[in-house]
């Protein structure tokens, strides 16, 4: 009975203390930037379309089923804007069903995918929480801008930007090539008066 | 106004439905209720007779303390009683009056 | 009685009706945001400021709630017995004064009035339990009936220590000061302006506090609807108004008890000072009364508070250590309270001998309820082993495991 | 029979012999919803009066076939299924089974791995321990310290969502390694999270262990010998509070456990105090495992270098791990491919359920309570 | 016919209902609790009769205590094959139970008894004679009161010893 | 994949590229491994290794003789049962395999038990006689494969429903084309 007192001490003790709990709706705790919220697809804001190309990897490796994808032909590929040859026309997601494991990011080869920090979505009915790609991209975007989201290594050059680099470089070559037959014509500038 | 023949008339009514009930059921236990009922029967008999007597206030007082003996007695038997009722439940099954015929032959 | 009287008698019993209400209403609140603090929690916090609206939304929402009998339910029964739990709670206040001479009604059989009062409700519980017809019910009403008919022993001996101390039943003289007089023999007995009995019966306050604990079945005692174990007990197949109805008697037993506590150990509704050496002589009656009533009030809120922190603190006991504790423990200590301040009063001695003799009981009392199972409080059979990771052989324990007297259940 | 009193009472209640004549004991069906019942878990009680004289107990209300499903997905899939057995202590399920698929590789995970994964166990025994003290002392009417305990295990869930990403289902830990390393100011923030759970250990200990009520309640209730609980198969620490100390870290050692100095608490009554009791001191022994993990963490590598989609050769398997709640183990036969051929989990709560019958028969409801808290049964773990 | 009155026939028909109601009721439980509002209705009886002190006594103790008691028999000694409710010799004892009432009533009315009814009736002896009750206990009933308080104690050590099951009793 | 191809069984199919786990037995196995073949001559037992632990297949109708001996022959004293369980072999060679994971706290050393039983009226005998422990997963295995358990008190559903037809643990029941129970 009386180190039962006690107990009531460390009850005194704890009235004492700040309160730990937060009014949720009100306030939010901070989300830790590794956290794992729904996944969400990113947005290549360089070549303004998504990373994603359908390739249907996460799709496979997802342990619940959640996602459908479909991929196109890219246009901008052929017009040469992008480097991507098929592009993502239509991306589901369940997210009443996704189990946030992150399973899809591990996979996704093209970075494509993230687990963004989205995580309040409920819904009253079973099926009402599918998203689909715009939404998915505005996911993505919120999320990228919330962790100044960055490639893991840069993508490859777009046929536009090959035959640009391909241009400069040869450019660049003419004009070495121009300078160094200038210098050569520097050098020897009786032959090339030959030559032609 | 109050007479004393309405506290009589309501004894004599409870403690006849007491007797109805102590002749009429079979449960032990109801037969003891039916005895407390008459006891109280008993109790506003006294209480009555009491406050109508106009003898001195120490005498007035006797119903009364006579009542105190009768709610002790009560409660001491209803606990009796009850625990006796129990025994014989748990000996025989059976918390019935017209089952404890052992002695019968 | 004349016609004003009746009207008098009336608006006061409305009075009392809604003051009880607020209480209750308040009283929830309180009990919620004193877990809460305890809790390191915020509360009610939505409903109003502070979440001070809450409690009316609850009982808007219980009142709307539907109110479900069950199927095999004895319906009269089911029905009648939130009444029977709650109209004693509430009759009890009839005695209860909140000034001098100001109680709804003014009894000079005050004490006995409010233990015959407070037995009544143990009936509406069994009541309540047996017409459920749901197992959890009607063993929370046995252990209501069982718990409650029990301790109400050692809360009847407290107040008959307290009657035998102020030499009278009346509430108004346990917190007034009474003189009286026996043969040639004439006395005045303290009131608890002068002096709180708390001061002069510290075992008499334990018990009543720990009595009244088990009456209102709260914790450490609240086994009769014990969550965890009868889902409630007889409240179980409640619903709606029913429900709270039972829910008001509860907190309105709290209170009274709390309320109780205040006047028989705290010297309800009196000043530590007199009120004239605070306000001077000129205050009226009528503001003497409001300020000892609202004085009253919240000592007994805070002897409220006082039972919420002991419920976020304490486990429940079970029911054989609840009933052993009532019958080996609470009851003879109340007979020795009586029995003591009847000597004391009998050959007159100074009434701090009470005190100074208690004091010590309830010490050795104490120490010998934690030390009766060896010299410490925690059982030393858990030991730490250090064994070097992959070591060949666990050393298994003897044959059968010694079962010492400290593992005999109960006691 | 033709009254209607007897037969009112016959529809209303189910009664069966006793052994006195006359009196008929009382079947209380207690869950699958009570609230001390832990989760969707059932045990019909025959009473006599307060005493219980017969239990037997229903599980499977949460039987999802996971060791069927297992069969289906892949390896790296499976972590997903671990993590929602023992759902309080999701980093010791995904060691036991990445454990299990390594040892099947023949993959060591590389040292700095596998010192994470010993203070993210360890940290999950805490928090695992935690929630039992906190629904223990509910149990028993307590309704503090579960809120203590909660903010304990809250803070525990940011550590694990700082470094995993999530507070719960973490997926965290791969076959031949974890999925990333632990960020920068992990070491101070989980040894400055060392010093607050003592301190919360310390409170739980002051609030519940010194209180009369509590040792009352728990000592001399539901004692079972060290050779029953070998018997029954029990483990974990309720194997431990009977005398027997077995304890997967060191008779078996896993990981670096044998790198790491620490102790078992064993008791001696096997009761619930000493079931109680002992899991306070092994969240201290957790705390000094972890302090000694974070002296040893040196930079490196946190992945072996090992195909993504795990292909074991085939085989078969049995690897277990120490869970706050007992042994768990699983036992994966392989032949070859992507996904085990057959995947068979021995959930510790399932093996410690058994011996409730034998805990419970002789003692009041209130303890069947009681004793059901200090076995400490997850639902998901033991229907699966 | 004064509010006294009223109030009288009131709780006198209460009291007889319910008891009525527990001599009649097939079930044991109901029977249990119109008990308590017969002894309940009693207890305003004897307020009417100006004995407070009584009147609480039989609340406390009939209301608190003896219901409580059997119910709990009740419940202890419930069983499967519960027998008609009444005897074959209910139209006896109905036959009985009216004689006997109408004997008291008409010695009630026929006697001496009923001509006590005097000027210092109910109504104008407001003091409310406990002091002079507990007066009368102490001193000329002392030794009763004694007895009577040896009488329970025995009731109860009896209680207990018969009520303890079989096992505990070896 | 183990579903797919009905003419062979998948296993067979591997076989020539399959790895195979290699063995590597610690000390306390190798000794268990030397002991066993002699402690249990009478039962016509088969030792063998899986990994870490000594694997010993054994005759059904032998299992409880060999289980007791394993219990309590002092040398061996397997007094822990860890596992029990069932694998569907029937697509393979027609049996379900019931293997039995053993642990000896006071000689610290490990093992495994097999027995094999056919696919029709597949049955064992129970050991718990032997292993108090072995209740629910004989009732368990019951449940998902239908093997019975001879002389188990009690082989009532455990996990699944009482009327719940079908043995789900079984490869050859779909995991998810059945009806919705």
């Amino acid at each position: 009975m009386l180190s039962g007192l006690k107990g009531l001490g460390v009850t005194l003790r704890g009235a004492l203390r700040p309160k730990v709990t937060t009014e949720y709706p009100k306030e939010h705790l901070p989300i830790d930037e590794r956290f794992m919220g729904f996944p969400a697809l990113t947005w290549d804001s360089n070549r303004v379309e998504p990373y994603c190309t359908g390739c249907m990897v996460c799709v496979r490796y997802c342990p619940t089923q959640c996602m459908s994808a479909q991929m196109k032909d890219n246009d901008k590929f052929v017009e040469g804007d992008s480097h991507r040859k098929k592009i993502i026309e239509s991306f589901e997601i369940n997210l009443s069903r996704c189990i946030l494991c992150g399973i899809c990011v591990d996979v996704c080869n093209f970075d494509a995918i993230e687990m963004s920090h989205e995580h309040e979505r409920s819904e009253r009915l079973r099926n009402a929480n599918r998203v689909d790609l715009p939404e998915l991209l505005e996911m993505g975007k919120k999320y990228q801008a919330e962790v100044r989201w960055k490639q893991s290594k840069p993508s490859p050059a777009s046929p536009n930007e090959k035959a640009e680099i391909k241009a400069v470089s040869e450019a660049k070559k003419a004009s070495e090539a121009d300078s160094e037959a200038t210098n050569k014509q520097s050098e020897a500038p009786d032959s090339g008066e030959d030559a032609a | 106004m109050l007479e004393l023949v309405h506290f009589q008339v309501l004894s004599a009514a409870l403690f006849s439905i007491g007797i109805f009930g102590v002749l009429a059921r079979r449960s032990a236990v109801l037969v003891l209720i039916s005895i407390e009922i008459m006891l109280n029967a008993v109790n506003v008999n006294l209480v009555g007779i009491a406050a109508f007597s106009d003898r001195a206030a120490d005498v007035r007082v006797f119903g009364q303390i006579l009542v105190v003996f009768i709610i002790t007695i009560a409660a001491a038997e209803i606990g009796l009683a009850l625990a006796i009722v129990l025994r014989v439940f748990r000996n025989r099954g059976s918390a019935n009056v017209d089952d404890l015929n052992v002695m019968k032959w | 009685m004349s016609f004003i009287e009746v009207v008098f008698a009336i608006a006061g019993l409305f009075g009392l009706f809604t003051g009880l209400a607020v209480a209750v209403l308040s009283l929830t609140w309180m009990e919620r945001k004193t877990l809460a603090r305890i809790q390191q929690r915020a509360g009610p916090s939505v409903v109003g400021p502070h979440g001070l609206l809450q409690p009316v939304a609850d009982a808007m929402k219980l009142a709307t709630k539907e109110d479900m009998i069950p199927n095999y339910a004895d319906k009269l029964l089911f029905w009648m017995a939130p009444i029977f739990v709650a109209v004693p709670a509430f009759m009890i206040w009839i005695a209860i004064p909140f000034g001098d001479n100001l109680a709804v009604r003014v009894l000079d059989l005050g004490l006995l009035y409010l233990v015959a009062i407070s037995g009544i409700g143990v009936v509406g519980l069994l009541m309540g339990g047996w017409a459920s017809s749901s197992r959890y019910s009607m063993l929370g009403g046995l252990r209501a009936a069982a718990q409650l008919v029990s301790y109400e022993i050692p809360i009847v001996i407290v107040i008959l220590s307290i009657a035998v101390l102020v030499q009278s039943l009346s509430l108004d003289a346990v917190i007034g000061g009474n003189t009286i007089s026996i043969g040639d023999d004439t006395r005045d007995l303290p009131g608890q302006g002068a002096i709180p009995f708390a001061f002069i019966m510290p075992m008499g306050l334990l018990i009543f506090l720990i009595a009244g604990l088990a009456e209102l079945g709260r914790t450490p005692f609240d086994i009769h609807h014990a969550e965890s174990e009868v889902v409630g007990g007889p409240f179980v197949e409640y619903s709606g108004a029913h429900w709270a109805v039972f829910f008001l008697a509860e907190y309105l037993n709290t209170f009274v008890i709390s309320a109780l506590i205040v006047i028989l150990f705290f010297g309800g509704w009196s000043w530590p000072a007199p009120p004239e050496s605070l306000f001077g002589n000129d205050l009226s009656s009528t503001a003497t009364n409001l300020i000892g009533g609202a004085w009253l009030m919240i000592k007994t809120y805070l002897v409220a508070i006082g039972i919420f922190w002991i419920r976020g603190t304490y486990p429940r006991l079970r029911i054989d250590q609840l009933m052993a504790f009532a019958w080996q423990v609470l009851i003879p200590l109340s007979f020795v309270n009586l029995v003591l301040i009847a000597i004391v009063l009998f050959y007159d001695w100074p009434l701090w001998v009470m005190t100074a003799v208690s004091l010590p009981i309830i010490l050795g009392v104490g120490i010998a309820v934690q030390r009766r199972r060896g010299a410490r409080g925690r059982p030393q059979t858990v030991r730490i082993l250090r064994r070097s990771a992959g070591e060949i052989g666990v050393p298994m324990p003897p044959a059968s495991t010694p079962v010492t007297d400290q593992v005999q259940a109960g006691g | 029979m033709t009254d209607p009193v007897a037969t009112q009472i016959e529809d209303k209640f189910t009664y069966q012999a006793s052994s006195e004549p006359g009196t008929v004991d009382m079947m209380v069906n207690m869950g699958p919803q009570h609230p001390a019942t832990h989760g969707v878990f059932r045990m019909e009680l025959r009473v006599d009066g307060e005493q219980i004289q017969d239990v037997v107990p229903h599980i499977g209300y949460l039987h999802r076939g996971s060791e069927k499903l297992c069969e289906h997905e892949l390896y790296s899939q499976i972590i997903t299924l671990f993590d929602r057995f023992d759902y309080v202590s999701n980093f010791n399920n995904e060691l036991v089974i990445v454990s299990a698929v390594e040892k099947l590789m023949g993959v060591e995970p590389p040292p700095r791995a596998e010192l994470i994964r010993i203070i993210m166990c360890e940290f999950n025994r805490i928090a695992s321990h935690l929630l039992f003290y906190g629904t223990f002392a509910i149990d028993m009417g307590a309704i503090t310290p579960v809120l203590y305990n909660f903010r304990d295990r809250e803070k525990i869930q940011s550590l694990f969502e700082s470094v995993s990403g999530a507070r719960m289902m973490h997926n965290y830990f791969r076959v031949g390694g974890v999925k990333e390393d632990v960020k920068d100011d992990f070491t101070s923030r989980a040894l400055a999270l060392c010093d607050e759970l003592e301190r919360g250990v310390d409170e739980t200990d002051k609030l519940l262990t010194e209180n009369e009520i509590f040792v009352e309640r728990t000592t001399g209730i539901g004692v079972i010998s060290g050779e029953d609980a070998l018997d029954w198969g029990l483990s974990g620490p309720v194997l431990r509070a009977s005398g027997v100390p077995y304890d997967v870290r060191v008779d078996e050692p896993y990981s670096r456990y044998s790198e790491l100095d620490f102790g078992i608490p064993v008791g001696s009554a096997g009761d619930c105090w000493d079931r109680f009791y002992l899991r306070i001191l092994e969240a201290r022994e957790s705390l000094s495992i972890i302090r000694q993990a974070m002296a040893l963490l040196e930079p490196g590598d946190t992945m072996a270098q090992i195909r993504r989609i795990a292909r074991p050769p085939a085989g078969e398997v049995y690897a277990h791990c120490e869970n706050p709640r007992g042994d768990l183990g699983v036992y994966i036969v392989s032949d070859g491919g992507e996904r085990p051929y057959r995947l068979k989990v021995r959930p510790p709560s399932f093996c410690n359920l058994q011996a409730l019958k034998d805990l419970t028969v002789g003692h009041y409801i209130a303890d069947a309570v009681v004793i059901l808290g200090t076995l400490d049964i997850v639902l998901g773990e033991v229907d699966r | 016919m004064t509010a006294q009155l009223v109030v009288f026939y009131l709780l006198a028909a209460v009291t007889v209902l319910s008891s009525l109601g527990v001599v009649l009721t097939r079930n044991v439980v109901h029977a249990a609790f119109m008990l308590l509002l017969a002894l309940l209705a009693v207890a305003g009886i004897f307020l009417m009769a100006v004995a407070e002190f009584l009147a609480l006594a039989q609340i406390l103790i009939y209301g608190g205590a003896v219901t409580v008691v059997v119910l709990f028999a009740i419940m202890l000694t419930r069983s499967d094959d519960q027998p008609r409710a009444d005897h074959s010799q209910r139209p006896l004892a109905l036959l009985t139970a009216v004689g006997v009432f109408a004997l008291l009533v008409i010695a009630f009315v026929a006697s001496d008894v009923a001509s006590l009814e005097s000027a210092t009736g109910v109504g104008t002896d407001t003091e409310s004679g406990f002091e002079a009750l507990g007066l009368g206990l102490f001193t000329d009933w002392a030794i009763p009161f004694e007895v009577a308080s040896l009488v329970l104690l025995v009731a109860l050590i009896g209680a207990i010893l018969l009520a303890r099951s079989a096992e505990d009793g070896e | 994949m183990t579903t797919e191809g009905s003419s062979n069984p998948p296993a067979k199919r591997r076989e020539p590229e399959v790895p195979q786990a290699a063995v590597a037995l610690p000390p306390e196995g190798i000794a268990l491994a030397a002991l066993l073949p002699e402690a249990l001559a009478d039962h016509g037992v088969e030792v063998g290794a899986a990994i870490d632990e000594v694997v010993c297949t054994v005759p059904a109708d032998r299992l409880i003789d060999v289980c007791r001996l394993l219990k309590d022959e002092p040398s061996l004293k397997f007094e822990y049962l860890r596992l029990l369980t069932v694998v569907d072999y029937v697509e393979q060679v027609g049996e379900f395999e019931v293997v039995y994971h053993l642990f000896s706290l006071a000689n610290h050393h490990k093992m495994v038990v097999k027995t094999r039983t056919a696919e029709r009226r597949p049955s064992v005998p129970s050991v718990t006689s032997v292993w108090r422990g072995a209740d629910w997963y004989e009732r368990e295995m019951h449940d998902l494969f239908g093997v019975t358990f001879e002389g188990h008190h009690n082989l009532s559903p455990l996990v699944l429903p009482d009327d719940f037809d079908g043995f789900p643990g079984r490869k050859s029941y779909p995991l998810n084309d059945y009806e919705e129970w």
